[in-house]
């Protein structure tokens, strides 16, 4: 298990009408990386329901399916087989390999909203999701406050705490049960506080502000991940990653929306990050969506992303020696990322509508992926 | 309902791993304990380089008795040397110590002609609980087997425990005992030569082992450097690259898949993987 | 400061019809306001779900009305006449629309009553404003109803 | 301070516009002018693998588990 995932799902901040809909909606992903080395298959369902007009229920569920080769699919592996980690090895038999998307997930999450006399909404949500060696919980509240009578502000204020269990490989023999070798639970805890503005400009767009505050504690390295250390040319070192037990993330988001024609509309996006393991981040996302006739729509879209390096990450073999924090995860490095994005949906009939997306993903790290997503919505 | 316990330590120089279903954790730990003891028991009885392990003194010939357990081992590596040929052999340590000490190609190649004399499993005898060198120089390794064993000693430890079902994993050496809870058998993937960090075939296993040679080497795996292929397909269709084979015990697997890689002429009953 | 923003935020909101506003003259003419009933005026629109939800149901109300003393009429505020009238055939091809209909597509009907939000329905007597309903509401029907009962 | 300050000067240019009529929210109720065309499920795939890729998070709201996505 390399990888730490949960299931995120992404608010609306809109301030407009937000349409009352009872909807089921289907989706399957299909995601595959260069050279196949990792595929997933993931259907996952979703339904929205109202009860009368003043609540709201959305429920959510999701199962991974790792396929072809990947790790995590298999009890096991067979093969000439690694040294157990050890100080004092020679450099030359230092193999260096990538990290896997590797998970075999089901992850579900319900939200219910619940509006006031003056429409204002307080949101309450709870999530959890299973994988092989990590479990996680969460439970979340918002509470959107329109700021005028027409409604085209709105002030959204929210929270979640998520708790995770994460099973740690007993690592370096260091506080574990050395006696039975026995896996380790470790807990870690997520607190998220997002405060954000939304405003309709015109009839035309809007734009959404929002700062957001993450703060990480507990067990945040990944047992699985090894790095060298003392590395003098001949032997070296190879041991456990260790990163930091808190993490506390900080960024803002500018959202801006424009219906450029009665058929085109463009989805502008800024993000900026930091965090205190000195990781800087920018995200530039627009998507441009084009309607044909009534029955079709178009999408494409592109995003870019750029980060800087974890000040406690180095890929270099001979870097790390004393250091107490170390990692040579990638996903610590220093890249940028494109993504290509398009989408085609049809609707059949005015209740049912079916959707094809094809992406394309390309990390400056060298790591390509392909995804599609497909499925279909019933408004009932 | 059974729950599952991952264990792991390092023996042998080898990552070792198990995972237990139990349905409480006192139950895997006790068992997990008894599994560690036994391997680290083997670990030092056996460690070649270890003076004062029982391997050692037989090789120093400062003693030539046997526990039941030592010769039932010797008697096995005896009798594979004969069915494969001799190409699985315990004496070849008797050469390996002029690699270390012997500086100049000359004096090596001299020596190492010599002492070519003393390597084979012909060179000892088992007679009651002793055995009998026919030299003073033939020495004995079971580098090639103690890991296996450790294995199958593992998995009656674990019988013994009345475990039904777990996975025991030293490095690739692998043992299914009975099922998974959910029925199902034990998927195991067998790595591709050319890309060990993806999988070529797979594997049900159920109260069975299973064992690959392949012709990269053991290394320690860092990951997270760069994502692309480590390992370059220079590749040669005729050399056999990777050999599994599948059998009732860890030890028989993993003689017939590192011998099967030097000499696939070898006839074995059991299940064998090859590419 | 604060004052100024606020002024900006509702200035036009000044405009309009409250509880006990008379209706002007020209839009009591134009939506037939004059007589003796107690009209109800619902504005709707086709891109707009809740009024999807509440138009049938107020054909629902209208069914048991004594149409000598109310009459319910709905304003249509689509901008595009082929969205209102695909909107209003599919409505009464469900048998959800009974009532008359005036198109709104200059939104000048809409833009003199000045809602706060969408659907709105007004009740007028005698020319007045008596109450406003804004926002859907889950039993609109029986609302209606109960509203009339008070009215009379 | 300076993003303050611009933040500020944007929410003065926003106020300064004219308010839109609940009559006049046609185009801002379609979907193509939602997150991800109003389709919460890729959006929530996408957002799963940006996560699982990248070391940024956040922004994204915080119901439905945060993206405190460890």
């Amino acid at each position: 298990m390399q990888l730490r995932l949960s299931w995120c799902a992404a608010t609306l901040l809109v301030a407009t009408a937000m349409q009352a809909e009872d909807y089921v909606s289907v989706q399957v992903l299909q995601y595959n990386e260069n050279d196949n080395r990792v595929s997933v298959t993931a259907p996952s369902i979703m339904i929205n329901k109202d009860f009368g007009t003043d609540y709201t229920l959305n429920a959510s569920f999701v199962a991974d399916a790792v396929s072809g080769a990947s790790p995590t699919y298999y009890d096991a592996s067979s093969g000439a087989s690694a040294y157990a980690r050890n100080k004092n090895v020679n450099v030359s038999d230092i193999k260096y390999d990538n990290i896997t998307f590797s998970e075999k997930r089901i992850a579900g999450g319900a939200l219910f909203t619940s509006r006031f006399a003056n429409r204002d909404e307080l949101r309450v949500g709870a999530n959890g999701s299973s994988e092989d060696d990590f479990d996680s919980g969460s439970g979340s509240l918002e509470y959107m406050h329109w700021l005028d009578s027409s409604k085209n502000s709105a002030i959204t204020l929210g929270g979640s705490y998520q708790y995770n269990e994460i099973t740690a490989r007993c690592v370096d023999r260091v506080g574990c049960d050395a006696s039975s070798g026995a896996s380790e639970v470790k807990t870690s805890t997520a607190i998220n506080v997002q405060l954000g503005v939304s405003h309709n400009i015109n009839p035309q767009s809007y734009v959404d502000i929002a700062a957001f505050y993450i703060a990480d504690d507990g067990y945040l390295t990944d047992s699985y991940l090894n790095v060298v250390r003392n590395n003098d040319g001949i032997t070296a070192d190879v041991v456990g990653e260790k990163r930091p037990d808190t993490r506390s993330a900080y960024g803002g988001i500018l959202k801006y929306v424009n219906a450029i024609t009665d058929r085109t509309t463009l989805h502008l996006s800024y993000r900026y990050y930091w965090d205190d393991w000195s990781i800087r981040s920018h995200t530039v996302d627009s998507d441009l969506y084009y309607e044909l006739g009534s029955d079709w729509t178009f999408k494409l879209g592109l995003r870019n992303y750029r980060q800087s390096a974890a000040d406690f990450y180095n890929s270099s073999d001979n870097f790390f020696s004393n250091e107490l924090y170390a990692s040579s995860d990638y996903r610590l490095s220093d890249f940028s990322a494109w993504t290509y994005k398009s989408n085609v949906d049809y609707k059949v009939t005015k209740e049912f509508s079916m959707n094809l997306s094809a992406n394309y993903y390309d990390q400056t790290t060298g790591l390509k992926a392909t995804y599609f997503m497909t499925g279909f919505r019933y408004n009932f | 309902m059974l729950k599952k316990y991952i264990y792991s330590f390092d023996a042998m120089s080898t990552p070792c791993e198990f995972t237990l279903y139990t349905e409480s954790k006192e139950r895997a730990d006790t068992a997990a304990k008894a599994v560690l003891q036994e391997t680290k028991r083997l670990e030092k009885k056996y460690n070649y380089y270890d003076e004062s392990s029982l391997l050692s003194q037989l090789n120093a010939r400062t003693t030539n008795l046997l526990d039941r357990e030592t010769k039932e081992i010797l008697q096995r590596a005896k009798q594979y040397y004969k069915t494969t040929n001799g190409v699985f052999d315990i004496t070849v340590a008797t050469i390996k110590e002029l690699y270390k000490s012997e500086l100049t190609t000359a004096s090596l190649e001299s020596k190492k002609e010599t002492l070519l004399a003393y390597v084979g499993c012909e060179h000892f005898t088992l007679k009651r609980d002793k055995i009998y060198f026919d030299n003073a120089h033939t020495k004995i390794d079971l580098g090639g087997f103690v890991k296996e064993y450790a294995v199958d000693r593992a998995v009656s430890v674990l019988k013994r425990h009345k475990i039904k079902s777990a996975l025991v994993n030293y490095g690739g050496d692998i043992y299914a005992l009975g099922k998974k809870p959910d029925g199902g058998s034990f998927v195991i993937g067998i790595k591709d030569p050319h890309d060990p960090s993806q999988h070529k075939v797979q594997v049900l296993l159920e109260d069975q082992a299973l064992t690959t040679s392949a012709s990269y080497e053991r290394h320690y795996k860092i990951e997270g450097r760069e994502y692309s292929h480590i390992i370059t397909k220079e590749k040669n269709a005729l050399v056999v690259n990777s050999v599994s084979v599948i059998s009732k015990s860890c030890v028989e697997s993993g003689i017939y898949s590192t011998a099967l890689m030097i000499d696939q002429t070898i006839t074995t009953h059991n299940r064998v993987i090859i590419f | 400061m604060k004052n100024i923003i606020w002024t900006f935020l509702l200035g036009s909101q000044l405009f309009a019809y409250d509880v006990g506003d008379t209706i002007s003259p020209a839009m009591v003419e134009h939506l037939g306001l004059g007589g003796e009933k107690v009209y109800v005026i619902d504005f709707f629109a086709s891109w707009c779900g809740s009024c999807q939800k509440e138009v049938p149901l107020i054909a629902k109300a209208n069914v048991t009305l004594n149409h000598n003393e109310v009459e319910i009429i709905g304003i249509d505020v689509d901008k595009k006449p082929e969205n209102a009238e695909a909107f209003q055939k599919a409505l009464q091809a469900e048998g959800a629309l009974n009532f008359r209909v005036v198109n709104d597509p200059q939104n000048l009907v809409i833009a003199e009553f000045n809602p706060v939000g969408m659907p709105t329905l007004y009740y007028v007597k005698a020319q007045k404003v008596v109450k406003i309903i804004t926002g859907a509401v889950d039993a609109i029907d029986a609302q209606i109803h109960s509203d009339l009962k008070k009215m009379r | 301070m300076k993003t303050l300050s611009y933040i500020v000067l944007l929410l003065f240019f926003i106020g300064c516009a004219k308010e839109v009529k609940p009559w006049e929210k046609e185009t801002l109720a379609k979907s193509t002018m939602e997150d991800a065309g109003g389709n919460a499920l890729s959006k929530q795939y996408e957002e799963h693998i940006y996560f699982s890729k990248e070391a940024s998070k956040g922004g994204g709201g915080v119901a439905g588990g945060g993206c405190g996505c460890n």
